[in-house]
């Protein structure tokens, strides 16, 4: 079951691999330490942990063959011995798939890799140990039809009309087919459905989606399906995670991806992992915006390493609010309430969404994300919204569904209601307001994952493989990250066996460069502002220009903005010189990317002179398909960001009006 | 913001300290505020060399465990309110600490891999054959074992862990657990195995603080002590049946 | 060693779970007649008089009684005592106190059945 | 926290390249608050085993015979043994509340296709068995019946 035989082998076949482009290589491991700048070692701690090992940082090139597999449990150390303190060093490790984000789409992709050929070697970089991973948040459930009554013609029907026609069409097909088996395999490998009495999966409501076609585990979709993800991914020897490596950069060369430059957090210093394939899947970007359901971790990294080695960002002016987070925090209350009956009120305690016209007719508070945010606000602006200390809301009521029902199936929206708005949701409505949850755009990839750069792939939410168009479907996400996370690795797979590994001495070139990027950022004195100035001076301006309601003026405004706060960022003090844990420079890079991302939404937003999905215009209220059905592409440019055109595939299904 | 507390907060920074220290902040609050914002606030206010991990704030993630006060917390979800005018928050109990507040986590994950926690089969099941079939009742048997979010506060709490470095501990042992009650899992054995090991769940002596930490109840010493009796119970059919190796 | 140890554990475990369970019941019977009552003349001193003792205890099942009410205690006490021992930081000598421990258990668990069938 | 814990607690086995500083034990362990009761629960060890000497030093006497007998019974009334014995009984009673209160939740909650029943079921019963036995052979003992 487990590739064993690997872990001992000692011979040279690896190298005989490494020039011959139609194999894939036997994880092999190369280790250059040019210990450019090798400082005294540190003293040995009273435990003695970690003395630092002066010849580990002598030795000019050390090849290292065994399977680094099972983390030191049986395996040595995938980075070899200790190493002496103050050493700025560049390590070149090389695996077949490299990939970024460990994720839903990140683990997904990383099985489906060794699912696909169990010789190749995967290398799963993380800023994070993958249970930390924004999926984990996730609550409400995963889409795919399963009932009798279901069928994919109507999930790709629905998926197509909440994307406001702005989805393709064969995306959606291909995403509509597989969906079931995917959410069948994480069955399989033990996610805890929620059963129907039969012992079948049960599915409940989402909006936007015309039957119950949402698996769920409870309210814990994300949580349970990350770690079912997760731990089924240890079975596999030749997956080899880098926990808590910051990548940095894309390795590009010769025309084709060759792997990434990361930060090890822990150690502070910049290592290759060089792949023939790489793959992001790095989450979205929700923390560009101050009000956002998102952790701290979605910083559009994915986005940005992309972005700046030329693949355009695609869509990024389509940022879903999510209807129901808690004002203050930003934490969100799922959907689900709603797909189990929730009503959502107003300061007359009227269910507006049946009330009034808001455009999603019979579905009531089922409507799409984008209706119903925009209801809200309207709700809001209009007087009949409630006042509060973070500013003002309206109300989910869950109270008729009952102490039971709530216990069932919503155990996390009680403790969460109870614990960060001091409420029970048994007794008392929930405090709502509309909020940033995910970015429908992304790295412009084609229905396999791959993008304009050979060998560079992206799926989940950090991609736009054009699903989602203009407004998301609840629940089509996570099933999205298994769907393209499984799809991308699969044709990475086969495209690393056709490729070679370009030349290494060019990409440590690039390493070095990027190395000494670093090595200046960190614990930079000069200039004199502080992060967390940009950081919300940032947010701050995107809400104000992307927010639900955008108009010309603003959406100006704030992409000249963010193009100064680009500027002031250059200048930006750090105080923390450590090479360890700097948390310090991994935030600041992550505003780095924040920024590139930010300037994409800004600038496509203000070219789109329509309302579209969640691109809701005061001036262009209506959708204009004669002018405007197209996807945004974003490319750097160190002049500003350049915008161009790509078509959308439409099929089947005409555009219509959008109308619930 | 007018209430003030303050913070002592343990720094350490393997450069340059040569062993933990303790620094002081006094800050305003808020009295929304959770035990994480204060250190969020401390951070880009006050002092940006502080690191801590977080990344959810809404208690699920797992990455913000820290002693406050001397007991293991989930900083997100714990406010502030709770706590006196002066709060100490130092990292993880029996854990080495890396810097700051950041502890080691690879023994961790050592042990967490170390019992096998995915579906074992004899067979798998092909995509074809559909789901399994599971009812709500075996779905309960280890539903809450199921629903650690690592966050390692048990680890800290656990006086066994502190005094033996091979005890598998109990979110692993929960976790190895919760996939032997599963329905569709067949490596019970197999795990029994590993929990009768080095490390073996025989090693815990039932103190029950992890329980009474754990943010997300999912009562790992519950687990712990279910798992001897199914050891034992594995151990003692082992001299019945035979069992064909793997 | 510790192989050994590791081994057996299944089976110490099992006899420091009775201890805790019908040692505990037993015991607070004994400690309440023999260890207090008795001494303290809150029982008829007919109760504890030779011949009712002895009669009693030579019983079968008086035998079996007496013999878990010495050595399962004993059982419960060394395994808990070894955790003792781990508290106060002494796990790397684990190795040579588990086995004392154990052994002084097993020595009076002999002794106990000696001490019933010999009545 | 002041106390040091085991310096390998926790540590990977190959360990990260960065120095560490050691783990520290829990605060107040193990004498003080949340762990005073788990650390008495240990400690009772040692008296369960001075416990089960005791005993097996009576019943060895009352195999010796009468005179034996007569000279432990006399031992016994020694403050010093009497005291013993009120530590153990407030020992033993306090091991058995502690253990009953853990001991349901322990159970599998399936064992082939065995379920135990629900918890507050099991600790009813573990204290009527407790009462019964430990009253019956008290009674027993104290000559009551037989
Ligand atoms: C609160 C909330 C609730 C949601 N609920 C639902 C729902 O009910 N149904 C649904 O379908 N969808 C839901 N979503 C959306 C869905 O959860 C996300 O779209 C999905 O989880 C994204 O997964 P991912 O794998 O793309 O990214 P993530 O899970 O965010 O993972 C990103 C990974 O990339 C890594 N990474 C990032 N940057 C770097 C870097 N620079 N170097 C190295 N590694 C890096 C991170 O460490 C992490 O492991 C929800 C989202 C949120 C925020
Ligand atoms: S069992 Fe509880 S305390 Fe332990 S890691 Fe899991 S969630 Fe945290
Ligand atoms: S605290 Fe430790 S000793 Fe056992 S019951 Fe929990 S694992
Ligand atoms: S930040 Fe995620 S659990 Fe606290």
């Amino acid at each position: 079951m487990r590739a064993r035989h690997f872990a001992t082998g000692s011979g040279d076949a690896g190298s005989d691999r490494f020039h011959d482009p139609e194999s894939l290589s036997l994880a092999r491991e190369i280790r250059y330490n040019p210990n450019v700048f090798g400082g005294p070692s540190g003293p040995p701690f009273p435990d003695g942990t970690a003395t630092p090992d002066p010849s580990g940082s002598q030795s000019a090139v050390r090849v290292r063959r065994p399977v680094p597999g099972k983390r030191g449990v049986e395996a040595p150390h995938p980075f070899g011995p200790p190493l002496a303190r103050g050493t700025t060093l560049i390590e070149v490790i090389r695996h077949d798939i490299v990939i970024v984000g460990g994720g839903a789409a990140g683990l997904r992709a990383a099985i489906a890799a060794v699912e696909a050929d169990p010789d190749v070697s995967v290398a799963m970089v993380s800023k994070v140990y993958p249970m930390r991973s924004h999926t984990v948040s996730a609550e409400g459930g995963a889409a795919a039809i399963a009932r009798d009554d279901d069928n994919l013609e109507m999930h790709g029907f629905d998926t197509v009309k909440g994307s406001d026609f702005l989805g393709d069409q064969d995306v959606i097909q291909y995403f509509v087919e597989e969906a079931p088996k995917e959410l069948t395999r994480l069955e399989h490998w033990g996610c805890p459905w929620s059963r129907n009495e039969d012992g079948s999966v049960a599915t409940r409501a989402f909006g936007g989606m015309s039957t119950k076609r949402t698996w769920y585990a409870a309210d814990k979709v994300g949580f349970h399906m990350l770690h079912t993800l997760f731990q089924h991914s240890m079975r596999f020897d030749r997956i080899v995670r880098y926990d808590e490596q910051f990548v940095t950069r894309l390795i590009v060369d010769g025309g084709a991806v060759r792997g990434v430059a990361s930060l090890d957090v822990r150690e502070g210093v910049v290592r290759l992992i060089l792949g023939r394939a790489v793959i992001l899947a790095t989450g979205g970007a929700g923390k560009v915006f101050p009000f956002t359901t998102n952790g701290a971790i979605k910083t559009g990294d994915g986005m940005a390493l992309a972005y700046r080695e030329g693949v355009s960002l695609k869509d990024m002016e389509f940022v879903q609010y999510h209807p129901t987070g808690l004002p203050g925090t930003g934490i969100l209350i799922t959907e689900a309430t709603r797909g189990e009956g929730g009503h959502v009120i107003n300061s007359d305690g009227e269910r507006f969404l049946v009330t009034r016209d808001y455009g999603v007719g019979t579905k009531a508070e089922l409507g799409p994300r984008d209706m119903i945010s925009r209801a809200i606000v309207q709700e809001i602006e209009a007087g009949r919204g409630l006042g509060g200390p973070y500013g003002d809301h309206v109300h989910l009521d869950l109270r008729h569904l009952g102490a039971e029902k709530i216990n069932a199936r919503l155990p996390m929206v009680r403790e969460l209601a109870k614990i960060y708005a001091g409420v029970d949701p048994v007794h008392e409505p929930i405090p709502i307001r509309p909020v940033v949850h995910y970015m429908m755009g992304g790295v412009d990839t084609d229905i396999e994952g791959a993008t304009t750069i050979p060998g560079l792939y992206a799926a989940g939410e950090t991609a736009c493989v054009s699903l989602n168009g203009a407004n998301r479907l609840g629940s089509n996400s996570l099933t999205e990250c298994l769907v393209f996370g499984a799809r991308a690795a699969q044709h990475a797979v086969r495209y690393a066996k056709g490729t070679d590994d370009g030349s290494e001495d060019a990409c440590r070139r690039i390493g070095e460069e990027e190395a000494a990027r670093i090595a200046a950022l960190r614990g930079k004195k000069k200039g004199g502002e502080k992060l967390a100035r940009i950081r919300s001076d940032l947010n701050a301006i995107m809400e104000s220009g992307c927010g639900v309601y955008r108009e010309q003026a603003s959406m100006d405004e704030t992409a000249r903005t963010v193009a100064q706060l680009k500027g002031r960022f250059a200048d930006v003090a750090l105080e923390d010189e450590s090479a360890v844990f700097n948390t310090e420079l991994t935030a600041a890079l992550e505003l780095g990317n924040m920024l590139d991302v930010a300037e994409s939404v800004a600038v496509s937003a203000a070219h789109r002179n329509e309302s579209r999905g969640a691109h809701t215009r005061k001036d262009f209220t209506t959708r204009d398909d004669q002018n405007f059905l197209y996807h945004t592409l974003c490319n750097f440019d160190p002049t500003g960001p350049r915008l161009s055109k790509k078509a959308v595939a439409l099929g089947k299904w005409e555009p219509e009006e959008r109308k619930y | 913001m007018s209430e003030k507390k303050t913070f002592r907060i343990t720094r350490f920074d393997p450069d340059r300290d040569e062993a933990p220290r303790t620094e002081t902040y006094e800050i305003p609050v808020d009295p929304d505020w959770k035990v994480l914002d204060a250190l969020n606030f401390i951070k880009d206010e006050i002092d940006g060399s502080l690191s801590h991990r977080w990344s959810c704030r809404m208690a699920v993630c797992g990455s913000c465990g820290m002693m406050v006060d001397g007991k293991p917390t989930l900083t997100c979800k714990k406010a502030l309110s709770e706590y006196g005018s002066e709060i100490s928050v130092e990292p993880l109990a029996n854990f080495p600490v890396v810097r700051d507040l950041v502890v080691e986590l690879d023994g961790f994950m050592e042990k967490f891999e170390s019992v096998k926690p995915w579906i074992i089969r004899a067979k798998e099941r092909a995509v074809e054959e559909g789901t399994h079939r599971q009812s709500q009742a075996e779905l309960e048997e280890f539903k809450q074992f199921s629903m650690c979010i690592n966050c390692m506060l048990c680890y800290s709490a656990c006086p066994v862990v502190a005094n033996e470095p091979e005890f598998i501990g109990p979110a692993a042992i929960a976790l190895g657990h919760r996939y032997n009650l599963d329905s569709r899992d067949e490596g019970a054995h197999e795990r029994n195995e590993i929990f009768r090991g080095e490390g073996s769940v025989f090693s815990c002596s039932y103190a029950n603080e992890c329980s009474e930490v754990c943010p997300k109840s999912v009562d790992p010493a519950a687990a712990v002590n279910q798992a001897k009796i199914n050891a034992v119970i594995d151990w003692a059919t082992g001299f019945v049946v035979t069992r064909g190796k793997e | 060693m510790k192989h050994l140890l590791l081994r057996l554990e299944p089976v110490i475990w099992l006899l420091f779970g009775g201890g805790i369970m019908v040692g505990t019941m037993l015991m607070t019977a004994w400690i309440a007649v023999v260890g207090l009552g008795a001494p303290m003349g809150l029982v008829p001193a007919d109760a504890l008089a030779f011949e009712r003792a002895h009669a009693l205890g030579s019983s079968l099942i008086g035998r079996i009684v007496l013999a878990a009410l010495i050595a399962l205690p004993l059982w419960k006490g060394a395994h808990h005592t070894r955790h003792v021992f781990i508290d106060m930081g002494g796990a790397d000598r684990d190795a040579l106190v588990a086995p004392v421990l154990y052994l002084l258990a097993i020595a009076g668990t002999v002794l106990a059945i000696a001490a019933v069938v010999r009545l | 926290m002041a106390r040091a814990a085991h310096p390998d607690a926790m540590k990977p086995k190959s360990p990260g390249r960065t120095r560490t500083a050691p783990p520290m034990a829990p605060g107040q362990f193990p004498f003080a608050g949340r762990y005073r009761a788990y650390t008495l629960f240990d400690w009772t060890g040692i008296i369960y085993l001075l416990l089960g000497f005791v005993a097996l030093r009576v019943v060895w006497a009352l195999g010796n015979g009468e005179g034996a007998w007569q000279s432990i019974q006399g031992q016994l009334e020694n403050p010093l043994y009497l005291a013993f014995h009120i530590l153990s009984l407030v020992s033993v009673i306090f091991v058995g509340v502690r253990f009953f209160r853990l001991f349901p939740k322990a159970q599998p909650p399936r064992i082939g296709p065995l379920k135990p029943p629900p918890g507050p079921v099991i600790q009813a019963a573990l204290y009527a068995a407790w009462v019964g036995v430990a009253g019956g052979l008290a009674l027993v003992l104290a000559g009551g019946i037989f």
